[in-house]
């Protein structure tokens, strides 16, 4: 039997050294996070942000000695937001790479693509894009951060009952976020006692959306929503002034951004969106649970890359929950790591207060998102 | 044989290569992309290289197999290979019903056209949810199995598109020295001259749009089944652009060219990622350099100074 | 063997051809001459398919091909050369000429790509005759040069001999002696005889009035789109009709 | 009626944008027979370089002109260092050549400018102008009359001065102009330089209403492309007539028929056209000669 003990032992290093490489022989191998973001393209204003907060706070947790000794290694590729490209960098990223977690997927399509992958693997994944779908129904390996879509369009359509709307105008563009969110806004509408009267949408490289506009106005909507980002739902704020629209307009939470109002100028003000509530950390009263941790990551982030987002604390959120449960696992197993990501109760980030569960791979609810309303330029708060 | 050297160096260089580097990222995964791009360029060159037309349309046919497998074997259960066997079908029946008036245009005509029909068709791709998934895409796509063997691992993809790309390839190579090879160069050369000499254009253009068409569908319908996902952004105008480049910077008209093109495209934005936000900026200078100082495309002026260089019998331009 | 009847064709405002009547016998060479403009290319593009007649008929071998697709009709057994060249630059010379065989045989896009036995066959045949056209137009030693390093005089050559291949009984010859120098001309003249006493029609369009002469059996005048005169080469010669018509023309 | 009218005016609007990229499109391959699919990129290089300019403090007349300026330029550089060396080339592999360059315009915009949407303010601000219960923009109006400018100016230059007659030799057979002693290359400079700063001018004039990316060129572009083969390649006019009837069609689609397949409706059409019109609108049909 000493014999057969001894070929094992042999066997399970060597094992252990093909399939992990020989890193983990030794005690405090780096630990990979791996990342792929839409970085450039259409939805590099998520990428960009999220890869910023990921380097800025990896090195910081570095700075301090990594986890458990362990310092933390980034590795990241370029999606520029397509699915094809997202399928083969997380093949790489889990092949070739090895990494022991993985945070991104800044879009929901590039996120969609890849969770066959990371099942089959069995490599923890945080993603930090919007779409219900990928946490529902459950996938044992994949979670997310940020709000869904659905979560959103519940909000706007909670503040327009208060408000007694009850017929709304819906204006989407052709990617896949704004695609996802009209599904929701159209299935969730009927629950809130809303009608859609119209239901048009742009191509998001569009330069104009006046006669799109110019149909809702000859329908007896009582507010639009539009459900989009980049620089199409600023477009439509401005077509909606021209065209002399008085209308009360809600756009999502793909345009919470400065950038939204320094596009949309003027004809934003009075627009109702729900956001993280990041955007508006500062006239957040000191008594809410999230104002440290918010008011952290926003002075860090823009002592050194500016104006800060919404899609960047997702990646915070992300990355620390990550590394939390690894602190927590004590390992570097991939399913004990897993494991403890699906334990994270209490989670103050920036997007809200995360509780998981194995039913629950989100962990936020409705009130992790504000209304805001533009005033004179500036975000408030709507109450 | 001499005619099929360059054939079996590449079918001997495929076979090797899992060997000398096993479980490699770049030959499993990286490698059966780029043999997917070498299919569809290999097909492209039959209607571009060889009969001189232009499609800025392929990769319609591309997302039409892929999708043909991808709806009727997730919403329908259907069959993979009845599901293939609808796509070539489909492609078949949308290829010819466009191709005798869309083949009558010439030049920019011909690429605006055939570029409308594409976008016509990721259009319909995005905005057909319920159908197509819409924006989103369609995952859980089944596995398909070669006779006992689910295709399943990357090295069973990496045989797989292998063997159909070597086909694919003898295919074009055998067409080039055949009646109908010569009839689709003669149209190149000079259509007029091509129909006087009996050659029935518009069939012969139609015929060869057809079997490109049908080559790229059933590659789309095999690259469904890999991916185990489809998303309409693998099958935009951007990806057809990709093709004509692949096809003219290794050199139109000639089969390795189209070889040479589709690899170095596959696996140039692997090796780019380093340089980071350099990546786009240097694959741009790549891509004119490249055509700058070798104009008739890397594969074909290589070989023809290759072939100057050794002397070694006449080295035909479209071997 | 192709009798033309009434065929009128005009572009834009310019009548290129107006009503225009004349027959070709089998085994002759008939030749066309006339100033430049004077319709001959267009009359050729007609016969051969490339243009529809505006009105008028052309009968080949008794039978209607009036409008025709060019490949139809050179299925027929008619086969042409250019005045501007339309080789196949792309090419090697014996496979120039061996596209000129493609009515001779028949295996189609299927068969050529999986090379069945059948193909393998054929292409032994295909060659064979390639080469034979080749050398019958003295371009033998050139079959395996690409296309376009050949020098102009071998182009128009090959051009026929590209013809040749596809074993017609009509051969139009669209100035087959433009551009070539005296020796090459006289070259050109005997081909043109061999052909025609190998049992081909020849169909001649030619500025060289010595070639013309030297060689026509019936010798056609066109001026303007008009038939100007019709007959031998002396008659034609000596019509003043057709004096007044080149010297007018200078 | 409103809704027809409002429908049209949109229709015009944006397709004077693709006029004016169509408009470039058809100067370049009048003198070299090559579709520059770096044209949109001028655009953007154009629109990009007058908002940093504007930002830096320079009053947005100089921002325009120095904007326009830098255009020009990349335009000659582009043809004096990739085209011209390339001049033996198939038109095929210059077009790639373009297709290259458009992709390095993007890198290079990437690294300057960051992948941030900017906006350039409005000329003469943003209150609608009302017409007949229609409303439009002062910016389109600039728009349209840039673009009823520029076409003349071009018309003129075409038709009334040495260097556009002497283009449009080049246009018909370039070795008879070579022979006539049009220096041919300098034509061919000309042209892309002419045709950059007019997508640099552009460029500029769109971009308070689309606002601009790095990669906000392609889109403009490839609609410009439509424009000008819709239109009939090289006729400049004809870009122009075809921009507008693209504009209209797209207006008219949304508003009528889907908002959601407009862009499937308009290349439906442009199908349509070709299948009766194989060169386009206002192309001279090329009947082949032999």
């Amino acid at each position: 039997m000493k014999g057969f003990s001894r070929v094992a032992a042999l066997f399970s290093v060597l094992a252990l050294v093909v399939f992990y490489g020989p890193g983990d022989a030794l005690a405090k191998r780096p630990i990979k996070i791996g990342s792929f973001l839409a970085t450039t393209g259409p939805a590099s204003f998520l990428g960009d942000p999220e890869l910023k907060t990921l380097k800025m706070y990896i090195e910081e947790i570095n700075a301090k000695g990594g986890v458990d000794g362990h310092k933390l290694e980034l590795v990241w590729y370029d999606t520029a937001g397509k699915a094809k490209a997202a399928k083969d960098i997380v093949k790489r990223l889990v092949k070739k790479d090895r990494v022991d977690v993985i945070v991104g997927g800044s879009t929901s399509g590039t996120t969609l693509a890849v969770i066959d992958i990371v099942e089959r693997n069995k490599v923890p994944l945080i993603s930090l894009a919007g779409s219900v779908k990928i946490i529902e129904p459950v996938k044992k390996w994949v979670f997310k951060t940020p709000h869904t879509d659905r979560m959103a369009a519940a909000k706007i359509f909670e503040d327009m009952k208060k408000r007694g709307i009850k017929k709304v105008a819906l204006i989407t563009g052709n990617g896949g976020f704004d695609k996802s969110g009209r599904a929701q806004c159209l299935a969730l509408a009927p629950k809130y006692g809303i009608e859609i009267v119209a239901d048009e949408q742009y191509s998001n490289s569009d330069t104009d959306m006046t006669a799109q506009l110019t149909k809702i106005r000859a329908t007896d909507a009582q507010a639009i929503l539009n459900f989009g980002f980049g620089k199409a739902p600023a477009i439509v704020m401005k077509n909606i002034k021209q065209l002399g629209i008085k209308l009360p307009v809600y756009q999502s939470h793909g345009v919470a951004s400065k950038k939204f109002l320094e596009l949309a100028g003027e004809a934003a003000e009075g627009v109702r969106l729900p956001a993280a509530a990041l955007l508006v950390a500062d006239i957040l009263p000191d008594s809410d649970p999230q104002k440290k941790v918010l008011m952290d990551y926003k002075s860090k982030y823009e002592a050194k890359y500016g104006p800060v987002s919404t899609f960047g604390g997702h990646a915070y959120d992300g990355l620390m929950i990550a590394v939390e449960a690894i602190d927590r696992a004590d390992s570097l197993d991939k399913a004990k790591i897993r494991d403890e990501i699906e334990k994270t109760k209490g989670f103050v980030g920036t997007g809200g207060i995360f509780n998981m569960s194995p039913t629950d791979h989100l962990g936020l609810d409705l009130s992790a998102f504000k209304m805001l309303e533009v005033k004179n330029g500036q975000w408030t708060l709507v109450n | 044989m001499r005619r099929l050297s360059g054939f079996f160096g590449l079918a001997a260089v495929l076979a090797a290569l899992p060997f000398l580097f096993p479980d490699n990222y770049y030959v499993t995964v990286v490698g059966t992309t780029a043999m997917i791009h070498v299919i569809l360029a290999v097909a492209l060159n039959l209607f571009m290289g060889y009969a001189g037309q232009i499609s800025l349309g392929h990769a319609a046919f591309f997302g039409i197999g892929a999708y043909a497998s991808a709806v009727l074997t997730t919403r329908y259960g259907l069959n993979p290979w009845l599901a293939l066997g609808a796509g070539l079908v489909a492609t078949y029946l949308v290829s010819l019903a466009i191709s005798r008036p869309i083949l009558r245009l010439k030049g920019h005509y011909l690429a605006m056209a055939t570029l409308g029909f594409g976008i016509i068709v990721h259009i319909f791709l995005v905005q057909a949810d319920t159908v197509t998934g819409g924006p989103d895409g369609l995952s859980g796509i089944p596995p398909m199995s070669l006779g006992p063997v689910v295709l399943d691992t990357d090295m069973e993809w990496y045989w797989t598109m292998g063997g159909l790309m070597l086909a694919t390839i003898l295919f074009s190579l055998n067409l080039s020295v055949s009646r109908m090879g010569r009839a689709l160069f003669a149209i190149h050369g000079s259509e007029v001259a091509a129909q006087t000499m009996g050659i029935d254009t518009p069939k012969v253009k139609s015929q060869v749009f057809i079997i490109s068409a049908l080559i790229t569908s059933l590659t789309g319908s095999l690259f469904a089944h890999q991916q185990s996902f489809v998303s309409p952004d693998s099958f935009g105008f951007f990806f057809s652009v990709e093709l004509v480049t692949m096809v003219v910077l290794g050199g139109m008209g000639s089969t390795f060219g189209a070889v040479v093109g589709a690899v170095l495209l596959s696996f140039l934005p692997e090796f780019l990622t380093v340089f980071e936000d350099y990546e786009v900026m240097i694959y741009g200078a790549i891509l004119m350099s490249i055509m700058i100082f070798l104009p008739s495309g890397l594969f074909v002026a290589v070989a023809g100074f290759a072939s100057r260089r050794l002397a070694a019998g006449r080295e035909r331009r479209r071997c | 063997m192709l009798r033309v009847t009434g065929l009128s064709k005009g572009f834009g405002g310019v009548q290129a051809i107006s009503d225009l009547s004349f027959e070709v016998r089998e085994g002759e060479i008939f030749s066309v001459i006339g100033p430049n403009g004077a319709g001959k290319t267009t009359l050729f593009n007609m016969i051969t398919g490339l243009y529809v007649p505006d009105r008028g008929k052309i009968l080949f071998e008794e039978s209607d091909i009036t409008a025709l697709p060019p490949y139809e009709i050179a299925a027929r057994g008619i086969a042409r050369t250019f005045q501007n060249l339309q080789i196949f630059l792309n090419m090697t010379t014996l496979e120039n000429v061996m596209v000129g065989c493609h009515l001779r045989t028949s295996s189609g896009f299927i068969a050529g790509a999986l090379r069945l036995p059948k193909v393998a066959r054929e292409e032994r045949k295909v060659r064979e005759w390639a080469r034979e056209a080749l050398e019958r137009c003295g371009l033998a030693d050139q079959a395996d040069a690409t296309a376009d390093s050949l020098p102009y005089g071998m182009m128009k050559r090959l051009e026929i001999a590209r013809a040749l291949a596809s074993a017609p009984r009509l051969l139009l010859l669209d100035e087959p002696a433009a551009g070539l120098n005296d020796s090459e001309t006289a070259e050109m003249a005997e081909l043109i005889k061999g052909i025609c006493e190998s049992g081909v029609t020849v169909l001649l369009v030619e500025h060289n009035m010595g070639l013309v002469m030297g060689i026509s059996h019936q010798v056609l005048v066109l001026n303007y789109g008009e038939l100007l005169a019709k007959g031998s080469p002396e008659d034609v010669q000596n019509d003043p009709k057709v004096i007044a018509a080149y010297l007018g023309n200078g | 009626m409103d809704l027809l009218l409002q429908f049209l005016l949109t229709g015009l609007t944006t397709g004077s944008i693709y006029a004016l990229v169509g408009l470039g499109f058809a100067i370049i391959y009048n003198a070299s027979d090559v579709v520059n699919f770096a044209q949109g990129e001028f655009l953007m290089i154009g629109a990009m370089s007058a908002i940093f300019l504007h930002r830096l403090g320079l009053p947005l007349p100089l921002a325009i002109a120095a904007a326009v300026a830098i255009s020009i330029a990349v335009g000659l550089l582009l043809e004096k260092l990739a085209i011209e060396p390339a001049r033996n080339a198939s038109v095929v592999s210059l077009i790639i050549i373009t297709i290259g360059a458009s992709i390095f315009f993007r890198g290079v915009a990437l690294l300057i400018w960051g992948k941030e949407i900017y906006g350039l303010p409005h000329f003469s601000g943003e209150e609608p102008i009302r017409l007949l219960g229609a409303t439009v923009l002062p910016q389109s109006i600039w728009v349209m009359a840039g673009t009823v400018v520029l076409v003349g100016a071009v018309k003129y230059f075409f038709d009334h001065t040495l260097a556009g007659k002497a283009m449009r030799a080049c246009s018909h057979n370039k070795r008879a102009a070579a022979l006539l002693g049009i220096d041919v290359k300098k034509i061919m400079l000309l042209s892309y330089g002419l045709s950059a700063g007019l997508g640099g001018l552009a460029g500029v004039l769109v971009a308070p209403i689309t606002y601009m990316t790095y990669d906000a060129g392609v889109m403009l572009g490839l609609k410009g492309f439509c424009a000008a083969i819709l239109g009939g390649m090289g006729s400049s006019m004809g870009a122009v007539a075809g921009g507008l009837v693209l504009g209209v069609i797209e207006a008219l689609g949304t508003g009528f028929i889907s908002s959601g397949y407009k862009d499937a409706i308009s290349f439906f059409i442009i199908l349509l056209i070709l299948f009766f019109r194989p060169s386009g609108l206002f192309g001279k049909s090329g009947g082949e000669r032999v």
